[in-house]
C-alpha cells in the first residue's frame, strides 16, 4: 500500500506541473494568436508606438483586474471598482488642486480611500454577512454619488501640478536610458502586478484568500479569523482601485466624476478569461494580466481595423465566451 | 459670465393656479413661487451642468422655482419618460424638457397639456406642437460649420477623422450627420476614415482615438463631436506627440478644450450657448406663465472660436470652464 | 485537584424546532480514552461542537482544569489545548496537504506576513512521519481519497500536541490497516496524558480502543459506564431504550435465476478494468474490498453518473444505453451514494422534496402541476417507516443529523420505485438501532423482488447481507464468493490480490482469478 | 418517542408558518415604510396618478426581475436580461413597422426573440459548462451589438400602429370599469407575476430550478436531466425579457436599440432585495414583486421629492444594502 500511496501523490505532482504550464500557455496562446492576427491584418498594428499604446490602454483596466483577483478567489465578487477608482481620483484632485496638497500626499489620499471603500464593503460582507454581489452593487452606487456631490459634479483639473501627469505619461526609463521611453504607466501596470503576485503565493493574506475561496467553512474551524482576512482581501481590492483611480487621473490629467461604470465588468472578465474561476479557490495574477491584455489587444486591433462598433461588441462578447470556453475544455481534459 | 437679461418683477406668483393649492403642504414658505421642473438629457456633462447654472440664474432673476435633472446617458430614453412623469405628478407651473428621444415622450406631453401645464422645450426638438417654444441650438448647422473650417485648415483634401460621443442620442447623430454630409456633399477630396463612438468617455475615448491616429499616420484632421470625445482627441494626440501636425477640432468648451486651443494643439470649436439655452427656457416658462405668447423658436446660436477671438466678449460668456 | 480534565455540566441547546442537548453531561479525564455513543440525533457531535467553540450552548457549564471557561470560537478552543476532527472532512481542496494541516498556524518568514513555504513541508512530513503517513506534503487535497483526506484530518489534530483530542467518527472512512495505525497513535497519546473524545457507530471497536463510554439518548446523557466490564449489549439498549430484536445471521431467501443486470467488459481508465457481473432478480450482491479499489466507481459508472470507455449493460436481458442518471432512473436503477451530503441530498430543501426528487414524474398531474398533498403523504409514509427523526417533512435536511439524511436519501429510491438498487455504503455514520432497520428493509426489498447491489467496507455486514460477494481490488474484480463459503479472511485475501503482488507471488492472476469463480 | 416528534413537528411546523409571514410582513413592512415615509413628505407623492405611475415604473423591471429570479434560484445568474429585452423590442419593431406585420405577430416575435437568446445562454451554461457570469456577459455584448446592427443604430417607432402603445398604457378595466383606469402595465405585470408563481410553486420546471440550486450534482445523480432543465430555466428567463422588451417599446412607443445597459444590476437587486438568495435553493416570486416596488416608490419618491441625483444615488446604494441586511437579520433570528 505504501507504494501505491506515493506513486498516486507523484503522478498528481507531475500532471498538476502540466497543466498549470498548459494553462499559462494557453492564455498566452490565446493573446499571441490575437496579436498575429492583427499584425497580419494591419502594418499600423504591430509598430512600437503603437503596442506600447495598447500596454497604457491595459494599465487601468489591468490594475482594477488584479484587486478583482483576490476577491474573486475568495469566492467573491466587486462590483464597485469602477465607481471606486473615480472615488479616488476625485479624493486625490480635491487634495492636489483644491486643497494645494503635495502630489504624494495626493496619492496617498487616493489609495486610502479606495482602502476606505474596499474595507467597508469587507466589513459588510464578513460582519453584516451581506453578499458580497449587494455589498458592493451597494458601494458602486454610494462612491459614485459620493464622486458626484464632492466633485460638485465638474472635473478637477491638475493643470497646477503638470508633474502629475507624468506619473502615467512620463518615462522614467527613457530618461535613463534615451530611445527607450515605455511610458511609466506600464512599469506601473507590471509593479502592480509583481507586488500583487507576491501577497497572493508568499504572504498569510494570499494563503488565506484561497483557503476561504476553496472552503470558508473549513477555513473557520481551522481558527482562521476569516471575517478579518476576508475584511482584508476587500480593502487590498480597494486599495488597487484606489492605485487605478490616481492612474486615471494622471492620464487624463483630471479627475472626471462620471466616470467608471462598465469597468467593473470589464475588470471581472480580464480575470476570468485569465483562468480564475469564479467559484474561488484558483487564481493566477499572470493570467488576469494576460486576460486584460487579451481584451485591451482585441479593442486596439478591432479599432485599427475600423469594424463597426456595433459589430465589435458581438466580437468581443463572443470571444470572452470563447476564451473561458477553452479554458474549461483544457481543464476538462485534465 | 451670466447672460443679459432684464429683470423681470412681475412674472411671480399671481398665476400659479394648478400648483399653488397642493404645493402648500409639500414645501412650506416657498409655497408662493412657481415651481418649474427643468428635465434635461443629462447632467454629468460639463454642458449640461453650463445649462444648469443658466437656468439657476434665470430661477434668481424671475423669483422661480427650478429644480434640474436628466437621465445618466442619452440612451436611458425610459428614464428620462419616468423623470418627466414624476415632474408632471407635481403640477408644476411649467416644464422645461430636452428629449432624448423626438417621440417618445409626446404621451406625457399630452398629458401635460391636458392638465394645463405649459412646456418649453430646450436643447433639441419634439415631433410635436406641445412645446410652446424651444430653445435650441441648430446642430446639424452648427457641425457642418466644422466641417468646413476643417476643409479650409487642411486644405480641402486629405484624411480626417470624427470621434462622436454616441450613436444613438439626438445631438451625437445631428453633428456626425451635420459634419459628415458637409464633407461628403462640398469636399471630394476628402476622405473620412474613421467614424468612432467613445461613449463619452474620456479614457476610452483616449485609447480610442490613439489607435486610429496609429493606423492612419497621414490623418489630417480630427473632429470630436462633444467635450468627453475631444479631450480623448487631444489626449491621443498629446501622448502620441503629434501636436500640431492633426488639426484637431472640437465641440462646446471646457477648461481642457480652451487650454488647447490657447495653446494651438487645438485648432478652434463649436460652441452653442449652453448658459444661455437653460437661461431662456426657464424666461419663456416665466412668460407662458404669465400667459405672453412666445416665439416658436429661440435660437440661441452656435459660434465657431479659435485663438483669435476666444477672449473676446462676445464668446467669452459662452464658455464654461 | 484536576482529576478531570474537562466537565461539562448542564449543557442545553436548541435549533429551531428541535432540542438538541437537554442539561447534557459530560466528563473527560486525563490519560483516558472516553467513547461516545448514541443514535442518530442523540446530540453527540452538537455537545462536542460546544466543546470546541463551534456551537455557543445556551445554557451550562464547562469546566476546563478546574476552571470555568468559555469558548467562544475554534480558535478559543484551540488556544485552550482541545481541537476536534470532525464527522464531514473539512480540507480546502485547492491547498496542498502542508497548507491543510498548518492552516493558521504557518511558519514565518523573516518578515511577519511572509510565509516559509520550506518550513511548512519540512514540518509536514516530520508530522506524517510520525503517522506512518506516506504523503507528499505538496499534494493538493482534492487529488487523495476520502480516506487518505481523512488521515490528513486527524494528522492535522494531531499537530495542535492538544490536551483534548474530539473524534467523532474518525474510523466512518477508513480501511482496516488504517484504523490499526489510528489505534496505535491514539494509545500513544493516550499514554502521554492527552484526553481523548472517540464518537462511533461502530460499537465493536469500543472495546478495543475505549477505557469509559459515555450513552446519549435525545438529547441527554443517559450513562458513563466501564468499557470493559459493560456489554455491548447494555450499551445498546441504553442507547435506544428499548432492547433491540437483533436476529442472528438473517439468511435471506435464494434469489430466483433471472437476471435483473448484467454488466459486461466495463472500462474507464485506470479505476475500472474490464469489470463482468451479473445481478440477479431479489437478489442481495455484496461489493467487497479496500477503499480506493473503485467500487463507487463502478456504481457510478451503472448509473450513468460518469461516462465509460466502453462496456455492456443489459437490464432484464436488454442491451440498454446508459448514458447519464436520467437513463439510469428510467430504466430502474437507483444509486443511493456514500457521499449524501454532497450527492444525495438537496440540504435546503426540506424532507419531503428530497423524497418526491428521483420519482417526480409519480406526482404530476396533467400540465405538469404538482401534487403537494400526495407529496406529503408519500413523505410522511417514508418518516414514518423509515423512522426518520425529525420534527416535520417540512424540516430542511441540513438541520437533520448525518443517520437521519441517510434514510431520506433511502426514502427518495424506495418513492422511485427502481427495480435495481445500488446502495453504497448505506450504514455509513448510522446508528446500530437505524443500522438493523435498513438491514430489515434491504432484506424486505430483496424479497419484493427488488435487487439490490450492496458495497459496504464492513466486512461484518457484507457476510451477513449478501447471497453473493463480489471483491474488487484496483478497478479489477479479483474474486466473487457465495455468502455460503465466504469468510473475513478469504474476503481479505481477494481484496489485496494487488498486480504487483500478483506477478510477485506467482498467484493466479486476475482473469483466472475470474475464472475460477466465474459468474453465472 | 412518537409523542415527541409529534408534537415537535406541530411546534416547527406552525413556527415555520409564522417565520414565512414574518418575511412577507417583512419585505411588505419596509416597502410600507417608504410609502408612508414619502406620502407625509410629499402630498404629491400619494395622487392615484402617482401610485399609477409607479405602479408602471415597476412594470418592465418587475417583469425582468420575474425571470431573474428563476435563474437566481438555480444559483446562477443572468447579466444579459437588459440587452435581451432590447433585442426583442428591436425585433418587435422590424415586424410591426418594418415588416408590416400584425401586432400579435409582433409580440410572439419579440417573446421568441428572447427565448431563443436565453436559450443559447442555457446551452452555454449547461451543455458547454461555461459559468453563468461569463455566458451572460458575452450574452449581453452580443445582443447589445445585434440590437444596434438589426436597428441600424437608429429607434424603430410604432406611429403606424397606435393600438401598440395602447397595449402597456391602454386601459382594458378602465372601458370595462369607467372610473378605474388603471394602465394595462400594472396588469400585465401582475399577470406575469402569476405565472411566474404558478411555474415556480405549482410546476415541475420550478421544483427543479428550486433543486437544482440547492444541489446540482445530487439532482443530476436523481435522474433528472439537469443540463435541459438548466435550459429551460434560461429560456424562461429570457421569455420574460422578451416580455420586457415588448412591454418597453409599447411604453416609448418606440425600440430604442441603445437601451438596457444596467438593467441587470436593478434587475438583480429587485430580487435580492424580494429575499431570494444568490447562492440558490430558495426565492419567492412575490418577494421579487416587492422588491420591484421597493426600488420604483423608492426612485419616485426621491424624485417627486426633487432630492439631487448624486445624492439619489448614495441614498438607493444605502437602501438596496440595508434592506438585504434585513432579511438578513430576519433569517438569522429565524
Ligand atoms: N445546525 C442545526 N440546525 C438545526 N438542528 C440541528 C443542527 N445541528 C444539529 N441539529 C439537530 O440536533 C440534533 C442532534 O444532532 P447531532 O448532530 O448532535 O447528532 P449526533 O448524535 O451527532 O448524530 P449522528 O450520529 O447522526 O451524527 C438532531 O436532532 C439534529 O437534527
Ligand atoms: N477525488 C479523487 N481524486 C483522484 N483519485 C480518486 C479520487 N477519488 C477516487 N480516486 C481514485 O479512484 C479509484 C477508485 O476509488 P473509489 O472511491 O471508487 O473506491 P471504492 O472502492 O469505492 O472505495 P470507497 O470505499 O471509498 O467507496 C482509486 O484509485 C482512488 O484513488
Ligand atoms: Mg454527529
Ligand atoms: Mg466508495
Amino acid at each position: 500500500m505504501a507504494t501505491q500511496t506515493g506513486e498516486t501523490a507523484a503522478t498528481s505532482k507531475r500532471s498538476f506541473l502540466r497543466a498549470d504550464a498548459a494553462q499559462k500557455l494557453l492564455a498566452f496562446s490565446a493573446l499571441i494568436i490575437i496579436f498575429i492576427f492583427f499584425s497580419l491584418a494591419s502594418p499600423f498594428f504591430r509598430t512600437p508606438d503603437n503596442v506600447s499604446s495598447i500596454l497604457v490602454a491595459t494599465a487601468v483596466n489591468g490594475v482594477l483586474a488584479l484587486g478583482v483577483t483576490f476577491v474573486i478567489i475568495t469566492a467573491g465578487i466587486d462590483l464597485s471598482v469602477g465607481t471606486v477608482m473615480t472615488l479616488s481620483a476625485v479624493m486625490t484632485g480635491v487634495a492636489v488642486t483644491n486643497r494645494g496638497l503635495p502630489i504624494p500626499v495626493g496619492i496617498i489620499v487616493g489609495l486610502l480611500t479606495g482602502t476606505t471603500a474596499g474595507l467597508i464593503s469587507g466589513l459588510m460582507i464578513a460582519r453584516m454577512k451581506i453578499p458580497p454581489f449587494i455589498a458592493t452593487l451597494g458601494m458602486m452606487m454610494i462612491a459614485r454619488g459620493l464622486s458626484l456631490v464632492i466633485s460638485d459634479v465638474k472635473p478637477i483639473y491638475f493643470n497646477d501640478t503638470p508633474v502629475f501627469r507624468e506619473i502615467m505619461m512620463g518615462s522614467v526609463v527613457g530618461a535613463l536610458i534615451p530611445g527607450l521611453s515605455v511610458p511609466n504607466a506600464v512599469f506601473i501596470l507590471f509593479g502592480a502586478a509583481l507586488v500583487a503576485a507576491f501577497i497572493l503565493g508568499k504572504t498569510v493574506l494570499g494563503r488565506y484568500a484561497v483557503a476561504i475561496g476553496s472552503n470558508e467553512e473549513a477555513t473557520r474551524l481551522s481558527g482562521v479569523n476569516v471575517a478579518n482576512w476576508l475584511t482584508a482581501v476587500y480593502a487590498l481590492g480597494g486599495a488597487f482601485s484606489g492605485l487605478a483611480g490616481v492612474m486615471i487621473a494622471s492620464r487624463l490629467n483630471s479627475a472626471q466624476p462620471a466616470l467608471g461604470i462598465g469597468y467593473e465588468l470589464e475588470a471581472i472578465a480580464a480575470v476570468v478569461i485569465g483562468g480564475t474561476s469564479l467559484s474561488g479557490g484558483e487564481g493566477t495574477i499572470l493570467g488576469t494580466v494576460i486576460g486584460a491584455l487579451i481584451i485591451s489587444t482585441l479593442t486596439n486591433g478591432l479599432r485599427i481595423l475600423s469594424v463597426p462598433q456595433e459589430w465589435q461588441m458581438v466580437i468581443t462578447g463572443v470571444i470572452v465566451v470563447l476564451a473561458v470556453y477553452i479554458d474549461i475544455i483544457r481543464r476538462r481534459g485534465k | 459670465a451670466a447672460p443679459a437679461a432684464t429683470t423681470d418683477t412681475s412674472s411671480s406668483s399671481a398665476t400659479t393656479a394648478p400648483a399653488a393649492s397642493g404645493d402648500e403642504a409639500a414645501s412650506g414658505d416657498e409655497a408662493a413661487k412657481p415651481y418649474i421642473p427643468v428635465i434635461s438629457k443629462g447632467f454629468q456633462h460639463q454642458f449640461w451642468q453650463a445649462v444648469k447654472s443658466g437656468s439657476e440664474q434665470a430661477a434668481a432673476d424671475f423669483n422661480v422655482d427650478i429644480t434640474f435633472e436628466g437621465p445618466e446617458s442619452e440612451a436611458m430614453v425610459d428614464k428620462q419618460y419616468e423623470m418627466l412623469q414624476a415632474a408632471i405628478a407635481k403640477n408644476p407651473a411649467a416644464i422645461c424638457f430636452a428629449a432624448v428621444d423626438s417621440q417618445a415622450m409626446i404621451p406625457l406631453l399630452e398629458e401635460a397639456q391636458t392638465k394645463g401645464i405649459p412646456v418649453i422645450g430646450f436643447d433639441s426638438g419634439v415631433d410635436s406642437d406641445i412645446p410652446l417654444a424651444t430653445a435650441a441650438t441648430d446642430n446639424i448647422a452648427a457641425a457642418a460649420l466644422a466641417a468646413d473650417k476643417m476643409a479650409e485648415l487642411i486644405g480641402e483634401s486629405g484624411k480626417v477623422a470624427v470621434l462622436v460621443h454616441d450613436q444613438t442620442s439626438r445631438t451625437g447623430i445631428d453633428r456626425r450627420d451635420g459634419f459628415v454630409n458637409e464633407i461628403e456633399a462640398k469636399y471630394p477630396d476628402i476622405e473620412i476614415v474613421n467614424l468612432d463612438y467613445g461613449g463619452g468617455d474620456q479614457l476610452k475615448s483616449t485609447d480610442l482615438a490613439k489607435a486610429v491616429i496609429q493606423a492612419n499616420p497621414d490623418l489630417k484632421g480630427y473632429f470630436g463631436a462633444n467635450e468627453g470625445s475631444i479631450i480623448g482627441v487631444l489626449n491621443a494626440v498629446n501622448e502620441l506627440g503629434k501636436e500640431g501636425e492633426i488639426v484637431v477640432i472640437g465641440y462646446d468648451s471646457g477648461k481642457q478644450q480652451i487650454d488647447a486651443i490657447k495653446g494651438g494643439v487645438e485648432a478652434g470649436a463649436i460652441t452653442q450657448n449652453p448658459v444661455g439655452i437653460g437661461y431662456k427656457c426657464v424666461e419663456a416658462a416665466v412668460k407662458a406663465i404669465n400667459g405672453e405668447t412666445l416665439d416658436k423658436v429661440i435660437d440661441t446660436g452656435f459660434f465657431w472660436y479659435d485663438a483669435t477671438n476666444i477672449d473676446s466678449d462676445e464668446i467669452k460668456p459662452l464658455l464654461y470652464e | 485537584m484536576s482529576d478531570y480534565l474537562v466537565k461539562m455540566q448542564g449543557i442545553d441547546k436548541s435549533f429551531p424546532g428541535v432540542r438538541a442537548l437537554d442539561e447534557a453531561r459530560f466528563d473527560l479525564r486525563t490519560g483516558e480514552v472516553h467513547a461516545l455513543v448514541g443514535e442518530n440525533g442523540a446530540g453527540k457531535s452538537t455537545l462536542m461542537k460546544i466543546l470546541s467553540g463551534i456551537y455557543r450552548m445556551d445554557a451550562g457549564q464547562i469546566i476546563l482544569k478546574d476552571n470555568e471557561v468559555e469558548i467562544p470560537s475554534p480558535r478559543a478552543a484551540q488556544d485552550l489545548g482541545i481541537s476536534m476532527i470532525h464527522q464531514e472532512i473539512n480540507l480546502m481542496n485547492h491547498l496542498t496537504l502542508a497548507q491543510n494541516v498548518y492552516i493558521g498556524r504557518e511558519p514565518r518568514g523573516v518578515v511577519r506576513f511572509m510565509l516559509d513555504e520550506n518550513k511548512l513541508n519540512a514540518q509536514t512530513k516530520e508530522l506524517f512521519a510520525s503517522m506512518r503517513l506516506n504523503l507528499d506534503p505538496r499534494t493538493k487535497a482534492a487529488d487523495l481519497t476520502v480516506a487518505k483526506q481523512q488521515m490528513v484530518e486527524i494528522a492535522k489534530a494531531l499537530s495542535f500536541n492538544s490536551q483534548v483530542l474530539i473524534m467523532d467518527e474518525p474510523t466512518a472512512a477508513l480501511t482496516e490497516a488504517e484504523i490499526d495505525e489510528l489505534f496505535r497513535i491514539i494509545r500513544e497519546l493516550r499514554n502521554k496524558g492527552v484526553g481523548i473524545v472517540y464518537i462511533s457507530h461502530r460499537l465493536e471497536e469500543l472495546k478495543q480502543i475505549s477505557d469509559r463510554i459515555t450513552v446519549m439518548r435525545d438529547g441527554r446523557t443517559i450513562d458513563t459506564v466501564d468499557a470493559q466490564t459493560c456489554s455491548i449489549d447494555q450499551i445498546i439498549s441504553m442507547m435506544v431504550g428499548r432492547t433491540i430484536f437483533e436476529a442472528a445471521p438473517e439468511i435471506p431467501e435464494k434469489p430466483s435465476q433471472d437476471i435483473a443486470l448484467e454488466v459486461r467488459n466495463l472500462n474507464r481508465g485506470d479505476v475500472i478494468r474490464d469489470v463482468s457481473f451479473q445481478l440477479k432478480k431479489g437478489e442481495i450482491l455484496g461489493f467487497a474490498g479496500l477503499m480506493g479499489a473503485g467500487r463507487t466507481e463502478v456504481a457510478r459508472a451503472v448509473f450513468g453518473a460518469d461516462p465509460v470507455d466502453s462496456g455492456e449493460f443489459f437490464v432484464n436481458g436488454e442491451l440498454v444505453q446508459i448514458k447519464s442518471p436520467k437513463d439510469a432512473v428510467a430504466h430502474g436503477i437507483g444509486y443511493l451514494s456514500e457521499d449524501r451530503k454532497r450527492y444525495g441530498l438537496a440540504l435546503g430543501m426540506d424532507v419531503e422534496e428530497n423524497i418526491a426528487l428521483a420519482g417526480f414524474s409519480k406526482f404530476l398531474g396533467r400540465l405538469g402541476t404538482v401534487n403537494q398533498t400526495a407529496i406529503r403523504d408519500t413523505a410522511t409514509h417514508y418518516v414514518d417507516t423509515l423512522q426518520i427523526k425529525t420534527p416535520s417533512v417540512e424540516q430542511r435536511v441540513r438541520n437533520l443529523s448525518g443517520g437521519n439524511q441517510q434514510k431520506v436519501v433511502i426514502g427518495k429510491w424506495l418513492t422511485a420505485d427502481t427495480e435495481i438498487l445500488i446502495f453504497d455504503e448505506p450504514t455509513r455514520g448510522i446508528d446500530v438501532g437505524a443500522k438493523s432497520e435498513i438491514y430489515h428493509l434491504l432484506n424486505d426489498l430483496a424479497q419484493q423482488g427488488k435487487s439490490i447491489i450492496m458495497i459496504s467496507s464492513e466486512l461484518p455486514e457484507i457476510l451477513r447481507m449478501s447471497h453473493r460477494i463480489v471483491v474488487m481490488c484496483e478497478g479489477r474484480i479479483t474474486g466473487e464468493l457465495s455468502s455460503a463459503d465466504a469468510t473475513q479472511e478469504e474476503i481479505m485475501r481477494y481484496a489485496t490480490q494487488r498486480r504487483v503482488l500478483v506477478s510477485a507471488n506467482g498467484e493466479p492472476t486476475n482473469d483466472q482469478g475470474i475464472e475460477q469463480n466465474g459468474v453465472g
